[in-house]
């Protein structure tokens, strides 16, 4: 694998590019690997480049049922934080930040992390209070988050509308500096290229359809459309498929899978330059480097597998959108999209073991997964080596809906994004 | 949006006057007190999300105002059939059959 | 009649009047309403009271010169009269068959007429209005851009709309937003 | 051609969509003369303006290539005033009106001189995927140099800076048939479709019915031009009553269950909209059958420097020659791999213009149309490729040669026009769900089976022939196939994929003309693994422009199917996605702006409350009023001041929008035990009783107090925010899991206006407006209701508290609401009592320890936690969330409980939602135990007052803990909740 480095581009550049090979390989699979990780999303990826490079597994495969990076990781609005309220999400989280801020250089692919600002906004006293409770509770777990008076909320960005007079006046925000938006499709390629260079297998087009166990329960490895693939320790990281893979084990899971949209614009000179975040009016909104409003949608109310979403979900979003940011009426939608979130009961993730020994299950991540992409890879590929869960990831178990010790952000903050 | 057929108002109904009210046929038990914390879990938390065919409850909530039963697909989103609440779970004969 | 003592009523709604070429929208005059509930025999026995029978098909009303039944639910029916008062209405006693909540102040209610009230409604409301799908006579609880209202076609070109109180205002400001395009 | 004046390029007596008029516009600021019915483009290139644009990486200069909405070029910024102004209107689509100023884009300072264009000489550098490559060093850098100094260059257009003046409107609309595309096959299925008395749209996106008739000067229809048959098809349908026709307006997207949303452009083309006219409106048109009719869309040939200004697909130059009459050059070459060339330069040719060339890809060619160029006097050269061009701000020249290198040449032109065939517009169709399908012989995609009830007929089916055209809408209409007599020159319209060229490291060969996509990046892709097309998409931007991919798509998919040595299928297919074209947010947002946004709801007693000068807080949908400043208070004084007269005097207070729900029937009581945690056997008729409601999993979900009327029917209050949810989980229990009880519930929280009254002198207040009951402390106990009148009305008085005094709450009918407000007023205001707001309430009823659900509690908070064991009837056998509460972690040691806090310093008044720790000298992470819920300053009390969930907390009162905050550490001291009047006699006054 070439180095991406200032001296190689300009050689290249001069003899049109001809030099570079192919960022990862396109192996056929293996009998059997020591470990399978089930979806080449960035989390998957990153699992197995975690898996390989902190942990010293030699033998790794991830499996994709499409083409790499192709779920959530490349349909996602990029938005990255980590002001979460309760101590084991922001441990998470802020976790996965510090590694988002030297992700660049750690792969040696630019993952383009701007950290321009994620601002939340308050538009009634409860949700001050909520933001306030989040301000104070970060502080103290080491996670920059501030207050923000409207008016410096405007100063921060100029095209928000903080009328008095407005359906949900905007009565303050709080501030991650430290939050932003990555390219999100860097972050797969990044992973896949680092991954493959280690040797990890990275098999695109291969679905799995059966999860084998011995008799004696633990996994023995995966059936897929390129056969039978033996395994020791199999992770799965499918995301909205997570449920219907976990069946094939025998484990129920306590999911739904929803479809969830988002749309850009049409590409215009910067305007605006930070992300914004409106939970009681349901607006995400940041601006890409090309140019392009990047705007998250909600999820439909039914179950869906269908990667596609209703008229009447991007209207809510473009009404709550042009709400905050009225001058954006005349700027036209370019393309819309849909994915599938899996969702958990307390909009919390699943990082963690499972009751089949050999199988270890990362999901639940909603509408907000991408933010933690390396933080949860990391931890994950520790849970796996070790077989048992990193301090941070501990709390995140499937066993907390039979014991009740959720981790319940929704609660606390009407909607964890 | 999708159109709804509401087995109360035997005709076809726009989405919006619907609001989705999650799996459907979850058993809660006349004594609660004895289910053991995995059946709780299993009542509260547990899904099945089907990639396929699912049973699910709705609510007409902006019209009659009834919860209802219905069989629909999650990759197409097409029902293949709406049944009353209280009625029973359609056999796994008939579910097949509705897929064809 | 005026009676010093009395305290003297507001509706939210009244003089609220608005009309271009193609459609007419008012403000209903106050009216005696009723949320009923009832079993099948509570309906019959409480439509034997009121002198008309409650509709049991989905979407129908029933109407007389001042009292109009419309079906919402298999068990439900709003009974607006705008003649004769709440308490004239309101069954005697409880009875273990239904339950009668006057619901008069809860609503309000516009009028819609002229040849673009189909549209007009259109304009926020996803149902199929025209006179094949919802003929007179028809009732419907039903979605009115963000808010819940109840329709009624009273005749070829006109609909009374009821919607709750406080959404009044919003639903006004709605229809005359939609009436601007009425005539398309 | 009048070379030395305007519109030196126009055609006299040529052109069936202009008319005689002339109107005046600008382009950067330059005078333009245009005739009524050219679009931008057609009038620019009637004045002889090739140059339109730059774009978006290398700043290339840019002409128009189309004459349709697949335009990636020409996008211009066109404005009415500062406020009426759109970024990247595509020329090609915007008719012009008189005064239309449009500027171009993407450029500083001039479009003919663009600094930016030095990313051109640097596109070494630029490749695709070179961002990811690069920029990491140092890694500061790239938030502060790099990074803003790539988003300034991309962009494109300005996005508005002021808010929208314009309406916006939307439709919902049911029909039988909906046609989308108004060409020979929409027509003629519109026509067929409408004698069979079935409800009708038909909508197309050009501002005339007619599709490609318009542009073909060849076909006749009976006898008639197609223009012509096209309008008297028009004239015929809008004289029908079943048939709705909707010109300006695309098909945008299409959504489950034949839902196709059509957005149409009403005034956009108008110099002066009638005021009051929707800007655009939006159809959602639910269809018992779609019929999609868009038609096909050409193909640009991929050739070295084929982007130059006046390089043009070859059906644009017909379009604009025979729908504007506009010649795109003097000397114009052709380069094709298409028959549907040939047809444009003939008309060119038979106008007089010099056709010096036709470059022909292909080796075999139809003998009669080289007769027919021979004819002409046309020079052709097949089995040929376009190695380059030459120009600067417009192509001067062209170089060709046989495709083996031989035979070049190079001649001077002034416009080049291309074809590489048609992709038929699958968009819908895929949107629809359908699954495209490879037809090898013709080398496109096409549509396969529909999953809805819909069908696509014409060129987007892949149909050329017109009487084959008419024969599909025939069928699909369920008609017998209409006889006309049709004349056509029928050429097939397939072509050639992917990128032509001898030479091809010379020269750009854009795939992507907006995001500057080269064949050569295409092949850096697949060369670097990206092997699935949605790698190579999203890797090179291939496709992802405001055209998105309408010309490039299909041409990317040849090239990396070549070099991946797969077959085109097996590459894959990108996802159509919605809209078919860029849509204003405005027309999706339609009627949903400022007040209409969402209901404002408000409460009988608003406007009092408006006039008597209140600051009001939104809550959930209401305005609640917050508090009653009077003149010089601020929100502190004016607290205090309600606070203190409540609690010396009284006050009175609006509480209608608490949520109220009737419980009625037979079974209301047992209905009661099931949703309530608390037992509602013993309560009397003419009792209240505060009642708390959880979800299944054990946690607080709603409260409020319930009042029992009879036997038979509770009148149950709940929170504001709640009231739709409660009702919502009540029907869900009721009709599904307890169906057999007899209750009913009926929403009445509008049907009342409800006044609190509240202090010592409340009854003095009131009882003189009260008939019919005694409402001594005896007579009328505290958790006491009773049907009355009041001021005449008939009323539900309540005694009950939420400030901890004597307190009462009047429920009237709401139009009544007003009137008996002002006469409780009239009686209060004398005695020295006060109005007071939602703050004061709050203030009141954290003094008395009492808990706002929400607030004191957050969804993870159980009865037990919030100190509310009392209301716990333990011995029911079952009620909602008992099960739930028996988890281990809800039954655990130690779980936050509900408590007040002291400051050492009674003057600090805490912050809500500030942390509580043991140890504040404990580094950061530090350990958390609990959180401040409720805070206020108690200027009864002196003192400030606060709640807190604590880890342990009861077992904690009298210790001290700490909260620590950015720049102090506040001491705090656990206390019991209540802080005022721990006895509670007040409540009994």
């Amino acid at each position: 694998m070439r180095n991406f480095n200032a001296l190689n581009l300009a050689r290249e550049a001069l003899r049109g590019h001809k030099g570079w090979g192919q960022q990862w390989r396109n192996p056929e699979p293996k009998k059997s690997y020591d470990v399978i990780i089930v979806g080449a999303g960035g989390h998957g990826l990153g699992t197995a480049y975690y898996l390989a490079k902190e942990h010293g597994v030699e033998n790794i495969a991830v499996l994709e049922k499409g083409w790499l990076g192709g779920g959530n990781t490349g349909r996602n609005t990029t938005i990255i934080r980590s002001n979460y309220l309760y101590d084991e999400s922001a441990g998470l989280y802020n976790h996965a930040l510090k590694l988002w801020e030297n992700l660049s250089q750690e792969l040696n692919y630019n993952v383009m992390f701007s950290q321009r600002g994620v601002m939340m906004l308050a538009h009634n006293v409860h949700d001050v209070q909520s933001a306030q409770r989040h301000i104070h509770a970060n502080r103290l777990n080491g996670v920059d988050n501030e207050w923000l008076t409207p008016q410096q909320a405007k100063d921060y960005c100029p095209p928000l509308n903080i009328s008095k007079s407005s359906r949900y006046p905007v009565m303050g925000a709080a501030l991650q500096r430290r939050g932003g938006v990555a390219r999100h499709d860097a972050v797969a390629w990044g992973y896949a290229r680092q991954a493959s260079a280690m040797g990890v297998d990275i098999i695109q087009n291969c679905e799995v359809t059966g999860i084998n166990r011995a008799t004696s329960g633990e996994v023995t490895g995966v059936e897929t459309t390129k056969g039978p693939i033996g395994a020791k320790q199999v992770g799965v990281v499918a995301a909205g498929h997570t449920s219907v893979l976990m069946e094939m084990a025998g484990v129920q899971m306590p999911l739904e899978s929803y479809p969830l949209q988002a749309l850009v614009s049409e590409p215009v000179k910067p305007v605006f330059p930070c992300v914004a975040m409106s939970n009681a009016v349901h607006a995400y909104i940041s601006q890409s480097d090309k140019g392009e409003l990047v705007i998250g949608a909600g999820t439909d109310s039914y179950l869906s597998y269908s990667q596609t979403g209703s008229m009447h979900i991007l209207q809510h979003t473009l009404d709550a959108i042009i709400e905050l940011y009225p001058m954006f009426n005349r700027m036209k939608m370019l393309r819309t999209w849909g994915g599938i979130v899996d969702v958990t009961p307390d909009r919390s993730p699943i990082l963690a073991k499972t009751p089949v020994k050999g199988l270890y299950v990362n999901c639940g991540w909603g509408t907000g997964g991408f933010k933690a992409t390396p933080g949860s890879a990391n931890v994950f590929a520790h849970t796996i080596a070790k077989d048992e869960p990193h301090s941070i990831n501990a709390g995140f178990t499937l066993e907390r809906f039979r014991n009740g010790r959720l981790i319940d952000e929704a609660a606390a903050a009407a909607v964890a994004h | 949006m999708l159109v709804i057929h509401c087995p109360y108002c035997q005709a076809e109904r726009p989405e919006l006057e619907f609001a989705n009210a999650g799996e459907a046929h979850i058993v809660r038990p006349n004594n609660m007190s004895d289910m053991t914390d995995a059946e709780f879990e299993k009542m509260f938390f547990v899904r099945e999300n089907p990639k396929g065919v699912n049973l699910e409850r709705w609510r007409h909530i902006h019209g009659c105002g009834r919860f209802f039963n219905a069989i629909r697909h999650t990759v197409s989103d097409k029902f293949l059939k709406v049944y009353k609440a209280g009625a029973p779970r359609p056999s796994d004969a008939e579910i097949a059959e509705l897929m064809k | 009649m005026a009676n010093a003592n009395v305290a003297t009523p507001n509706n939210p709604t009244s003089g609220n009047r608005f009309a271009n070429s193609s459609v007419t929208i008012e403000a209903a005059a106050p009216a005696a309403r009723i949320s009923f509930r009832a079993t099948p025999k509570g309906a019959k026995d409480f439509g034997k009271t009121l002198g008309i029978d409650l509709p049991t098909k989905p979407g129908l009303s029933a109407s007389n010169s001042s009292l109009s039944a419309l079906w919402i639910g298999p068990d439900e029916w709003l009974i607006i009269d705008t003649k004769n008062s709440i308490n004239s209405l309101m069954p005697r006693r409880e009875n273990a068959n239904f339950c009668a909540t006057d619901v008069s102040h809860r609503n309000v209610a516009f009028i819609i007429s002229g040849d673009g009230a189909e549209n007009t409604l259109c304009a926020s409301c996803p149902r199929d209005l025209s006179p094949a799908a919802f003929p007179v006579g028809t009732a419907s609880r039903t979605i009115f851009g963000k808010a819940e209202v109840v329709l009624l076609r009273i005749g070829k070109t006109s609909f009374r709309l009821e919607c709750w109180r406080s959404f009044s205002p919003y639903v006004w400001d709605l229809l005359i937003d939609g009436a601007q395009d009425a005539h398309i | 051609m009048n070379p030395s004046g305007q519109q030196q390029f126009r055609l006299p007596g040529r052109g069936s969509r202009i008319g005689a008029k002339s109107v005046r516009f600008t382009f950067d600021n330059k005078p333009y003369e245009a005739l009524e019915g050219d679009t931008l483009a057609s009038a620019l290139l009637a004045n002889g303006v090739h140059l339109m644009g730059r774009s978006f990486k290398y700043h290339r200069p840019r002409g128009v290539l189309a004459a349709g909405v697949e335009e990636p070029n020409a996008l211009m910024q066109i404005s009415r005033d500062n406020a009426r102004t759109t970024p990247n209107v595509r020329a090609s689509v915007q008719e012009v009106y008189d005064g239309l100023q449009a500027q171009s884009q993407n450029r500083f300072p001039t479009l003919n001189f663009d600094i930016g264009g030095v990313n051109n000489l640097l596109s070494p550098f630029f490749a695709a995927g070179f961002y990811y490559k690069t920029f990491k060093w140092p890694a500061a850098a790239w938030d502060k140099i790099y990074e803003p100094f790539i988003r300034r260059a991309a962009g494109l257009g300005q996005a508005p800076t002021e808010d929208d003046p314009d309406r916006y409107s939307n439709r919902f609309a049911h029909c039988d048939v909906l046609i989308i595309g108004g060409g020979a096959a929409g027509l003629m299925a519109a026509k067929l479709a409408a004698k069979k008395k079935q409800t009708i749209i038909i909508c197309d996106e050009n501002p005339h019915f007619g599709g490609w008739l318009l542009s073909d000067t060849d076909i006749r229809i009976d006898g008639k031009a197609g223009p012509d048959w096209a309008a008297d098809t028009i004239t015929e349908l809008a004289a029908m009553n079943n048939v709705r026709l909707l010109n300006r307006t695309t098909g945008i997207g299409y959504f489950q269950q034949n839902m196709v949303v059509l957005n149409q452009r009403i005034t956009e083309h108008q110099s002066k909209p009638e005021s009051g006219d929707a800007r655009e409106r939006m159809w959602q048109v639910r269809a018992g059958k779609v019929i999609i009719a868009q038609g096909a869309i050409e193909r640009h040939m991929v050739f070295p420097d084929n982007d130059r200004p006046g390089i043009m697909q070859a059906s644009a130059a017909q379009s604009f020659l025979n729908k504007f009459g506009v010649a795109v050059g003097s000397q114009v070459a052709v380069y094709t791999a298409c028959d549907t060339a040939y047809a444009a330069a003939f008309d060119l040719a038979e106008e007089g213009i010099d056709i010096p060339i036709i470059v022909e890809h292909r080796t075999d060619i139809a003998d009669d149309l080289l007769a027919q160029a021979s004819e002409l006097g046309i020079r052709v050269i097949t089995g040929a490729v376009v190695e380059g061009t030459g120009g600067k701000l417009r192509i001067n020249s062209v170089t060709f040669a046989k495709q083996n290198g031989n035979d070049r040449e190079t001649i001077e032109v002034d416009a080049l026009i291309t074809s590489a065939g048609w992709t038929p517009s699958l968009h819908l169709y895929s949107q629809s769900r359908g699954k495209p399908q490879w037809d090898e012989d013709t080398q496109r995609f096409l549509p396969g089976e529909s999953p809805q009830e819909c069908v696509s007929i014409g060129a987007c089916n892949g149909t050329d022939d017109l009487s084959d055209i008419f024969a599909e809408a025939a069928k699909c209409t369920g008609s017998r196939a209409p006889r006309h007599a049709i004349e056509d020159d029928v050429s097939t319209m397939s072509g050639f994929i992917g990128a032509t060229g001898t030479s091809a490291d010379k020269g750009k060969a854009f795939v992507d003309f907006q995001n500057d996509v080269t064949a050569k990046d295409i092949a850096l892709a697949v060369r670097e693994g990206m092997h699935s097309i949605e790698h190579v998409k999203r890797y090179t931007t291939n496709g992802m422009a405001t055209d998105q991919g309408k010309l490039s798509n299909m041409h990317g998919l040849a090239i990396a199917s070549k070099l991946l040595k797969k077959p085109i299928p097996a590459v894959g297919l990108t996802t159509f996605r919605a809209p078919y074209t860029p849509t204003t947010f405005g027309s999706f947002v339609g009627h949903s702006r400022g007040r209409l946004f969402d209901p404002i709801r408000q409460t009988p007693i608003h406007d009092w409350a408006v006039e008597n000068g209140a600051e009001f807080e939104p809550v959930s949908q209401w305005r609640r009023a917050w508090y009653f400043p009077r003149s010089g208070e601020d929100m502190h004084q004016a607290v205090d001041r309600e606070c203190q007269t409540v609690r010396s005097v009284a006050g009175v207070f609006d509480a209608s929008t608490l949520g109220k729900i009737e419980v009625v029937g037979p079974d209301a009581a047992a209905f009661m035990n099931i949703i309530y945690t608390n037992g509602w056997d013993k309560l009397k008729p003419g009792r209240a009783k505060y009642g708390i409601m959880c979800r299944e999993d054990g946690f607080i979900y709603d409260d409020g107090v319930v009042g029992k009327l009879s036997n038979n029917r509770f009148h149950v209050t709940t929170t504001t925010g709640g009231a739709p949810r409660v009702l919502n989980h009540m029907e869900d229990f009721l009709q599904t899991e307890f169906p057999d009880m007899r209750v009913w519930l009926t929403s009445t929280s509008e049907q009342w206006a409800t006044i609190a009254v509240q202090g010592p002198k409340a009854r003095q207040i009131i009882e003189p407006l009260i008939t019919g009951v005694t409402i001594s402390n005896e007579k009328f106990p505290h958790m006491s209701v009773v049907e009355c009148n009041v001021c005449g009305v008939p009323a539900r008085l309540f005694r009950i508290s939420f400030t901890g005094e004597l307190g009462f709450e009047i429920n009237v009918p709401a139009d009544y609401g007003r009137a008996v407000w002002e006469a409780v007023w009239e009686r209060a205001e004398p005695l020295g009592a006060c109005v007071y707001g939602t703050e004061a309430m709050h203030v009141m009823r954290a003094e008395k320890g009492y808990i706002i659900v929400g607030q004191d509690t957050d969804g993870t908070v159980t009865p037990y936690d919030a100190g509310l064991s009392w209301a716990i009837a333990k011995a029911k056998p079952d009620f909602v969330g008992k099960r739930g509460l028996q988890r281990p972690d809800l039954m655990a040691q130690g779980r936050r409980q509900l408590v007040g806090l002291a400051t050492k310093d009674p003057s600090k008044v805490l912050e809500e939602g500030a942390q509580i720790v043991a140890d504040p000298t404990c580094p950061v992470p530090m350990k958390m135990i609990g959180f401040v819920t409720s805070s206020y300053w108690s200027g009864t009390l002196g003192k400030s007052v606060a709640l807190a969930l604590i880890e342990d907390g009861t077992n904690l009162i009298g210790k001290s803990l700490y909260a620590p905050m950015a720049d102090e550490v506040i001491e705090v001291e656990v206390t019991g909740t209540v802080f005022y009047d721990t006895k509670g006699e007040r409540l009994h006054g």
